[in-house]
């Protein structure tokens, strides 16, 4: 354990917690193919924990974020893994970024009860309260928000074709089980593609030829342009959906329209196209939490613009220090997971609909908005869906998301 | 200047050549390097093979060894017909030969280049090597004793250990002929086994190969006519391919048809 | 450099190849000591000795291949001691390497191109167009075919499949074409028919007295390679111990014994 | 049909980008007997010069012909200053340089130029000929990259076949000595077979990132199925690069097609194994049949 | 000190198998000593450094002594990975029952690859071994019911058998953590492997596979079968990097395709020749830079004041560097440029 409480009020020294630091832990792939992109989610972070210390820190220590490359190998995961919790002693690891990958620590973590919020994936895995108790997702997960599509699609679309594009990992797979809960019937063809290859006209051709005149594509954003590509050169126009993951129009549509700017005169981006929001992203430029998002980057981020994996890191570290201030000036890990699992589901913070953490849930976001993308930015075209994994019914928000707080930074909840 | 160790050559002791080798044919695409040629090796006898460069020699040595494959050679053993060898069971037959260059294992001392070469009569097995068991060590041992001994006969024992690059040239050679005795052969094929060696050595060369006949049937190329007269008993000459004369050294020294198509008039003598 | 066909050679020894105080190492072995030879414009000059004497580190000094510890190689009036092998070849030394001078994986054809490519670029950087060096009678393919009868039907081969005598021959064929004023041969007979010796050697001696070829000829076959050279020097250890008109060489029974062994 | 045929355009297309990196490999093997695997990395490099001078209001071709003038400045000074040290050495040393080269390179260009997704204009236009009013999959960009390819697959056996040049190149890589004797600068053929190569291997890298998303690592699948494809071709020979390669992309594009993208890899060694196992030096690699 | 050694050798037995007995039992000491003495972060470390110096010793047999390069010894690590998951997914499997398993299946797949491989040269063979590095993890997508797809399949973590735990505990006094078992785990193998190749490559085996790598006209005439020769070469050199997956599987406690990338084969490449090529000392030297260099150098960018992802780009920038600057400088590896300095000091000290 690092550094002993000397006023001794609460006796214990919990691990990465001194009088003034908390020290926390993440792995991103910042080298290598799934770099261009994620590497950008600690950036995002690192501002919000930054403008946080800068005011003042949570119940007086500062947050000190430490976050190594794992290049997106579960090998290499693994061992920096080790560095940051048996070296660098973290308190908790947040926000640590991809299925296969975190999937490698989730083991090591449980059993040296390092606490492991939001796990940047969608993934089904992270909720596992009894097997994993201090395992936390935060995104939400793709099953939930292909359900959500796949309503919308069901209700707007009933009479068209639906092909599916789909990486082929969990994303694809809990993304289609969650479509097909709606329109498994009007499905003509459902195409994988390999996270590793680098051509989807086989599969954009594929979809072209059963007659899909629906597209529901379960994509990184590197593939959504791929196959924006390859629909360009077979002159294939259905309607788009994309998952949240892979429509940052912001990012998406500028590579896109790049293109447009050559010899192509048919501009080819995502407008038009329809995806689904938990966040809202650079282009919602009158949204009070993006002017929150664009003043922390403005004071502590780099001279590189703000993107929407940047928002991504930032919101994700605003819950993390929401937890913590909800946990108290003596927090411990116990602490943070008690917190998470008893008032994690009432955070009000910037994702538009709330969490599920409960003692039996350590499910991230409940729902999401399905909307389409109009230029840079996107208009909802439905109010905020709430649902569950499995048959759990789809319902509306009812309440409107809160503003963030003066300051920017959560508040200690009253009592504590 | 011959020292027969016997009269073999005229009235073989034995009724079958050792190893004969009959009918061969080689094509390369349009060139037909060797045409229905024929070859005996008898115990106890040096058989030259001579002929123009190009001629085939090594062709049929190859052909001998299995590395080149003929069109239906007929293949003897002892007057028994075998099938044609394959390179890598050579040495369990019997058969050595070494290369017209030296084919010396640049990464293995001179000791280890023999011990490879007794190879074949190791006895125990991957496991007991894996586990490094008795049997493997004194097996080890055993070759190595036979390396030893090989490199102890051609007078080269005092570098075991250095690595065949360091070696002066001759010495290099025996090293070759070192490892091609050490698997104790009945038929030794030596390709060229003068090139390169001053005079002296090979003379020396001469009187062992002479020897070696006392043990095994050898057959030898060289384009050093002074070795081959001296030493063979026997001697077949190649032209194109073809056989163009076969008989005793002075027979094939007076034949025209030899010194128009290899030895020439001037270097005859 | 440009010296005349009808200058006899002998009156401009200058011409030729001379080798001073020629001092050679690997490592700590010493395996040149302070050389000093001639190998003048019409003559052959043989180099002799037992294996190891130290004549193919003579050659490869001489060559560019090693830079010498010590001395110097003359070219006409031209230092070539610490010329680069490339450069030593176009001031027109061509060296027939001992053993593997082929490249396998070309053809038998674009072998000898490489030599008369070379001699093209010495002619071109004679100037005038014409030869850098007197006429030889082996100036184009045809020529080496001519002298070597078993390379043309194997033109297209690649010279992996020759045989070692072809090989060597190809190596010949190819040191002639490139035109050269030095002609360097690391035993040339090895492996080599007797009838074809013969007549490479004739071959030579021709080159040489049709003018200004300097010939300098390594070997183990003391007596054939006396026979045909004009002067003989015998190497031992790195050292001359003997140098002298090739026929005194030869009738020197001592020397014979000791260092020729014939 | 119209999938097959959108598949078998696709797989030209693809097989002509995976030819031209292949020829690149073909060059430098030739030329110097290295397999290059820092090769994509150069390629990325000047292809990111090209982004570079194009983002700056240049023309497509400006960028273009500087980055490939870029290559052949990279190659060279590639060879002079790591390869040369490691030429004529074991084998494995010049493989482990190339490698390093290739992890600095990439690190490099990430340090350089960021680690996010960049688009790559290309000059043509990307969207598909119709033929018969069926879009097929292919475009004018892709007949340009057809053309460029057969281009430099000629231009490579003019210069081996028939110039002194080539043949000067061919031996020094084979033979280092034996061509020095030859009066061959055997330095400055190596350090051209490196800078030539580099022009065609930014070449590929352009063809490849022209209407497409470039980042750090984006040659990377290329360079596995381009040396697959040099392999299976024979590597010392630019028609059996081109045939390797379009017969790469064509597999490929049927096995993604047809049976799924996660096979692709696979199937690329299912066919690498079996031709080599028929033809142990590629489709069209010289066979040296004599050993002794 | 020339005399110095010969003094040491004197004692050293002279069958080359019981001296590499004695000198894994040293090596077992020291293994304890450094066990017992660093923090549980080393320990993890440590057994990382074992897995890659298993796979990097099997590849150093077969392109240091046999002559074949091999670019796909990751792929063959996914392989014993794989079994090694599969076998333990029951619980009930004792994991050194799994780990000879991993080695077997992966030296039978060794068989198939390297009857291929042993028609194929240079770069033909480092074609083939490439697309088999990249190729075989796409099966674990293809069978995702089986193998777990992209995703991957969890490891169960062996534990220590009892008797294991109290010897050690009465010889150290110290407790057995789980980072502290798995370094024992993976250098006790590392131990074993080494003892059993080394006495293979003083063996007739290592000498016929060097003798095939330097002549095989030569080598076939002294009575060697090329393609057996090779192929076993590759068998026990598969053998090898199915173990290394194995303990691989149970350090990391996933096994996922992204973790057989080309480039972990590539890695284990450049180990081994870095290391010196056919050294078994040059394998752990190898396996060393390869877990010991990357976080060094991003934790010197991280205080040189850079930001985590230029000091994460920093690290490969700065690995290629020292590739680059290894071959530059010190073309036969650490070992190597070892063995020479150790000569020159020995040949001044006889000769003073
Ligand atoms: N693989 C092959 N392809 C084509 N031709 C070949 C092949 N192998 C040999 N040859 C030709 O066959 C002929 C016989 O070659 P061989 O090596 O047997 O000659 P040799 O009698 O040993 O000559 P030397 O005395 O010069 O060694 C040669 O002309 C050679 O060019
Ligand atoms: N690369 C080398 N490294 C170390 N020593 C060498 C090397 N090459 C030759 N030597 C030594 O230098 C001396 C002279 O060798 P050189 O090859 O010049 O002799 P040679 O007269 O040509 O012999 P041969 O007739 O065998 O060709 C010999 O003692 C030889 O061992
Ligand atoms: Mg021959
Ligand atoms: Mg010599």
């Amino acid at each position: 354990g690092a550094g002993g409480r000397p006023d001794g009020d609460s006796g214990g020294a919990e691990t990465g917690v001194t009088d003034d630091t908390i020290t926390i832990g993440a792995h991103f792939p910042l080298t290598g193919v799934a770099a261009p992109g994620y590497s950008e989610i600690p950036t995002g972070a690192k501002a919000y924990y930054d403008y946080v210390n800068a005011n003042g820190g949570v119940h007086g220590r500062t947050i000190e974020y430490v976050y190594r490359d794992d290049a997106y190998n579960p090998t290499n995961t693994s061992q920096v893994t080790n560095e940051l919790v048996l070296r660098d002693e973290i308190f908790a690891m947040v926000g640590g970024l991809g299925t296969p990958t975190h999937g490698a620590v989730l083991d090591f973590l449980h059993d040296n009860e390092v606490p492991d919020l939001f796990v940047s994936s969608g993934s089904l895995l992270w909720d596992q309260p009894d097997t994993y108790p201090m395992t936390f997702g935060w995104q939400s997960d793709y099953e939930i928000e292909g359900k959500i599509l796949g309503q919308y699609l069901a209700e707007h679309h009933s009479d068209a074709k639906i092909g599916l594009l789909l990486q082929d990992d969990d994303f694809g797979e809990d993304g289609e089980k969650g479509v097909r809960a709606y329109v498994d019937s009007q499905i003509v063809s459902a195409q994988r593609y390999a996270p590793t290859t680098n051509d989807v006209t086989p599969q954009v051709s594929a979809l072209k030829d059963a007659g899909a005149d629906v597209v529901v594509g379960f994509t990184v954003p590197s593939f959504t342009a791929l196959s924006q590509l390859s629909a360009q050169r077979l002159d294939y126009d259905p309607q788009w959906v994309y998952s949240n993951v892979g429509s940052d129009s912001a990012l998406v549509g500028s590579l896109l329209s790049r293109f447009s700017e050559g010899a192509v005169e048919d501009a080819s981006s995502l407008e038009g196209a329809l995806t689904t929001e938990y966040l809202s992203g650079v282009e919602d430029s009158g949204d009070p939490w993006v002017e929150l998002w664009q003043r922390v980057w403005e004071e502590h981020g780099g001279d590189e613009p703000l993107t929407n994996y940047r928002i991504y890191g930032m919101a994700q570290a605003y819950t993390f220090v929401q937890t913590l201030q909800a946990t108290g000036p003596e927090p411990t890990r116990e602490g943070l997971v008690e917190t998470l699992e008893s008032s994690g589901g009432e955070f009000a913070g910037p994702t538009l609909s709330p969490f599920r953490y409960s003692p039996d849930s350590h499910a991230g976001v409940s729902g999401v908005r399905v909307a389409e993308i109009v230029g840079e930015a996107t208009e909802p075209l439905t109010p905020v869906l709430l649902t569950d994994n499995g048959d759990a019914e789809i319902t509306e928000q009812e309440s409107d998301q809160a503003p963030p707080p003066e300051d920017g930074i959560p508040d200690a909840p009253a009592g504590n | 200047m011959r020292q027969r160790s016997g009269g073999s050559g005229d009235t073989p002791r034995e009724r079958h050549p050792l190893f004969q080798i009959d009918g061969v044919t080689v094509r390369f695409g349009g060139l037909t390097a060797l045409e229905d040629v024929s070859l005996a090796a008898w115990p106890h006898e040096v058989h030259g093979v001579i002929g123009p460069n190009g001629a085939g020699k090594t062709t049929l040595f190859n052909v001998c060894c299995g590395f080149t494959a003929a069109e239906s050679p007929s293949v003897r053993w002892r007057g028994d017909p075998v099938p044609p060898p394959r390179p890598h069971e050579l040495a369990a037959r019997g058969i050595a030969r070494t290369l017209q260059g030296l084919g010396l294992f640049r990464g293995l001392t001179v000791l280890e280049n023999v011990m490879v070469g007794a190879d074949r009569f190791r006895r125990s097995g991957f496991a007991s090597a894996l586990f490094g068991l008795p049997r493997s060590v004194a097996d080890e041992r055993a070759v190595r004793n036979r390396a030893q001994r090989a490199l102890r006969d051609l007078d080269v024992d005092g570098c075991a250990a250095a690595y065949p690059d360091s070696l002066p040239y001759p010495i290099r050679k025996r090293v070759a002929l070192a490892r091609a005795l050490v698997s104790e052969p009945e038929l030794l094929l030596l390709d060229e086994p003068a090139s390169g060696l001053g005079h002296d050595d090979m003379g020396e060369l001469g009187e062992l190969v002479r020897g070696l006949s006392d043990r095994m049937a050898v057959v030898l190329v060289d384009h050093h006519m002074d070795l081959v007269m001296s030493v063979c008993d026997r001697i077949t000459v190649l032209d194109f391919g073809r056989v163009i004369a076969t008989g005793g050294p002075d027979e094939i020294a007076a034949n025209p048809a030899v010194v128009r198509a290899y030895l020439g008039e001037e270097a005859h003598t | 450099m440009n010296s005349t066909l009808d200058d006899p050679p002998t009156e401009r020894p200058e011409t030729g190849l001379r080798i001073r105080g020629l001092t050679a190492r690997y490592g700590p072995v010493l395996a040149l000591d302070e050389v000093d030879l001639t190998a003048p414009r019409g003559q052959i000059t043989a180099v002799l000795g037992a294996n190891g004497a130290g004549k193919t580190t003579l050659l490869r000094v001489v060559s560019g291949l090693l830079r010498p510890s010590g001395g110097e190689v003359l070219l006409g009036s031209r230092n070539l001691t610490d010329s680069a092998a490339e450069d030593v070849a176009r001031a027109g030394v061509a060296q027939v390497p001992e053993g593997r001078g082929v490249i396998t994986e070309l053809t038998v054809e674009e072998n000898l191109r490489l030599g008369a490519l070379l001699g093209a670029t010495r002619s071109r950087a004679a100037g005038d167009g014409t030869p850098a060096a007197p006429p030889v009678p082996v100036s184009d393919l045809p020529d080496v075919f001519a002298l070597f009868p078993s390379l043309e039907r194997r033109r297209r081969q690649s010279a992996h499949s020759l045989s070692g005598g072809e090989r060597q021959m190809l190596v010949l064929g190819r040191a002639l074409l490139s035109a050269p004023e030095v002609l360097l041969l690391d035993e040339p007979s090895l492996g080599l028919a007797p009838k074809v010796v013969a007549r490479i050697f004739a071959v030579l001696r021709e080159l040489v007295d049709a003018g200004g070829l300097a010939v300098l000829l390594v070997e183990q076959n003391a007596r054939s390679a006396l026979s045909i050279a004009d002067t003989g020097v015998v190497l031992n250890l790195g050292r001359v111990v003997a140098c002298s008109d090739a026929s005194a060489l030869a009738a020197d029974d001592e020397l014979r014994h000791a260092y020729l062994g014939f | 049909m119209q999938r097959f045929v959108d598949l078998t355009l696709n797989g030209i297309s693809q097989g002509a980008i995976y030819a031209a990196f292949a020829l690149a490999l073909v060059l430098i093997w030739r030329s110097t007997r290295i397999v290059n695997f820092a090769q994509g990395a150069m390629a990325m490099l000047t292809t990111y010069v090209a982004l570079v001078l194009i983002e700056s209001g240049q023309p497509y071709w400006v960028g273009f012909a500087v980055a490939l003038v870029a290559g052949f400045a990279l190659g060279a000074l590639v060879e002079r200053l790591v390869i040369r040290p490691v030429e004529g050495g074991p084998e494995l040393n010049a493989v482990i340089v190339t490698l390093g080269l290739f992890v600095a390179l990439q690190a490099l260009a990430a340090i350089l130029f960021g680690s996010s997704y960049e688009s790559f204009p290309a000059p043509f236009a990307l969207t598909g000929f119709t033929i018969g009013g069926a879009t097929v999959a292919f475009t004018p960009f892709n007949a340009f990259v057809i053309l460029a390819v057969l281009a430099v697959m000629l231009a490579l056996v003019a210069l081996f076949r028939l110039t002194d040049l080539g043949l000067r190149m061919r031996a020094s890589a084979l033979q280092q000595e034996v061509s020095r004797l030859l009066g061959i600068r055997v330095g400055r053929m190596l350090t051209l077979g490196w800078a030539l190569a580099a022009v065609v291997g930014s070449l590929a890298g352009l063809l490849i990132a022209g209407g497409s998303l470039i980042h750090p690592a984006y040659m990377e699948p290329v360079i596995v199925f381009g040396f697959v494809a040099a392999v299976l071709g024979g590597l010392d020979s630019p028609g059996g690069a081109v045939t390797g390669g379009l017969l790469v992309g064509l597999a490929l594009s049927y096995v993604s097609g047809y049976l799924g993208s996660e096979l692709v890899a696979l199937a690329a060694l299912a066919i690498l194994v079996l031709v080599l196992l028929a033809r142990p030096q590629g489709l069209f690699g010289r066979t040296t049949e004599r050993k002794v | 000190m020339s005399q110095a050694t010969t003094g040491v050798r004197r004692f050293l037995p002279s069958s080359p198998p019981a001296r590499h007995l004695l000198f894994t039992g040293l090596g077992l000491v020291a293994v304890v000593l450094v066990a017992e003495i660093v923090s549980d972060f080393r320990h993890a470390q440590l057994a990382a450094m074992a897995y890659y110096a298993i796979a990097a010793a099997g590849l150093t047999v077969l392109t240091g002594l046999n002559g074949q390069i091999s670019l796909g010894h990751g792929a063959l690590m996914a392989v014993g990975a794989y079994t090694t998951a599969l076998l333990l997914d029951g619980g009930t499997l004792p994991f050194g029952v799994a780990m000879l398993a991993a080695a077997a299946v992966t030296a039978g797949v060794g068989v198939i690859v390297g009857a291929a491989a042993a028609r194929l040269h240079g770069p033909y063979l480092a074609g083939a071994t490439l697309a088999l590095a990249v190729g075989l993890p796409g099966l674990a997508v293809y069978f995702d019911g089986l193998l777990g797809g992209e995703q991957g399949l969890p490891v169960a973590t062996p534990t220590p058998a009892q008797w294991f735990d109290d010897a050690l505990y009465f010889l150290t006094g110290q407790e057995l953590g789980q980072q502290k078992f798995l370094a024992y785990l993976a250098w006790g193998t590392v131990l074993l492997v080494f003892l059993l190749l080394a006495n293979l490559m003083t063996s007739r085996y290592g000498r016929v596979w060097r003798a095939v790598r330097d002549d095989e006209v030569a080598a076939t005439l002294a009575g060697i079968h090329l393609g057996r020769a090779r192929v076993l070469a590759f068998v026990v050199s598969a053998a090898c990097a199915g173990l290394a997956g194995s303990v691989l599987a149970m350090v990391v406690r996933l096994t996922a395709p992204s973790g057989f990338t080309i480039v972990l084969s590539l890695s284990l490449l450049t180990a081994v020749v870095v290391g010196g090529l056919g050294s078994l000392t040059g394998a752990v030297l190898g396996a060393a830079l390869l877990v010991f260099l990357p976080p060094a150098v991003t934790d010197l960018g991280t205080e040189l004041g850079l930001t985590a992802v230029r000091a994460a780009q920093l690290a490969p920038l700065v690995y290629g560097i020292v590739l680059v600057a290894a071959m530059l400088t010190a073309p036969s590896g650490v070992v190597g440029l070892g063995r020479r300095l150790w000569n020159r000091v020995r040949n001044e000290g006889s000769k003073a």
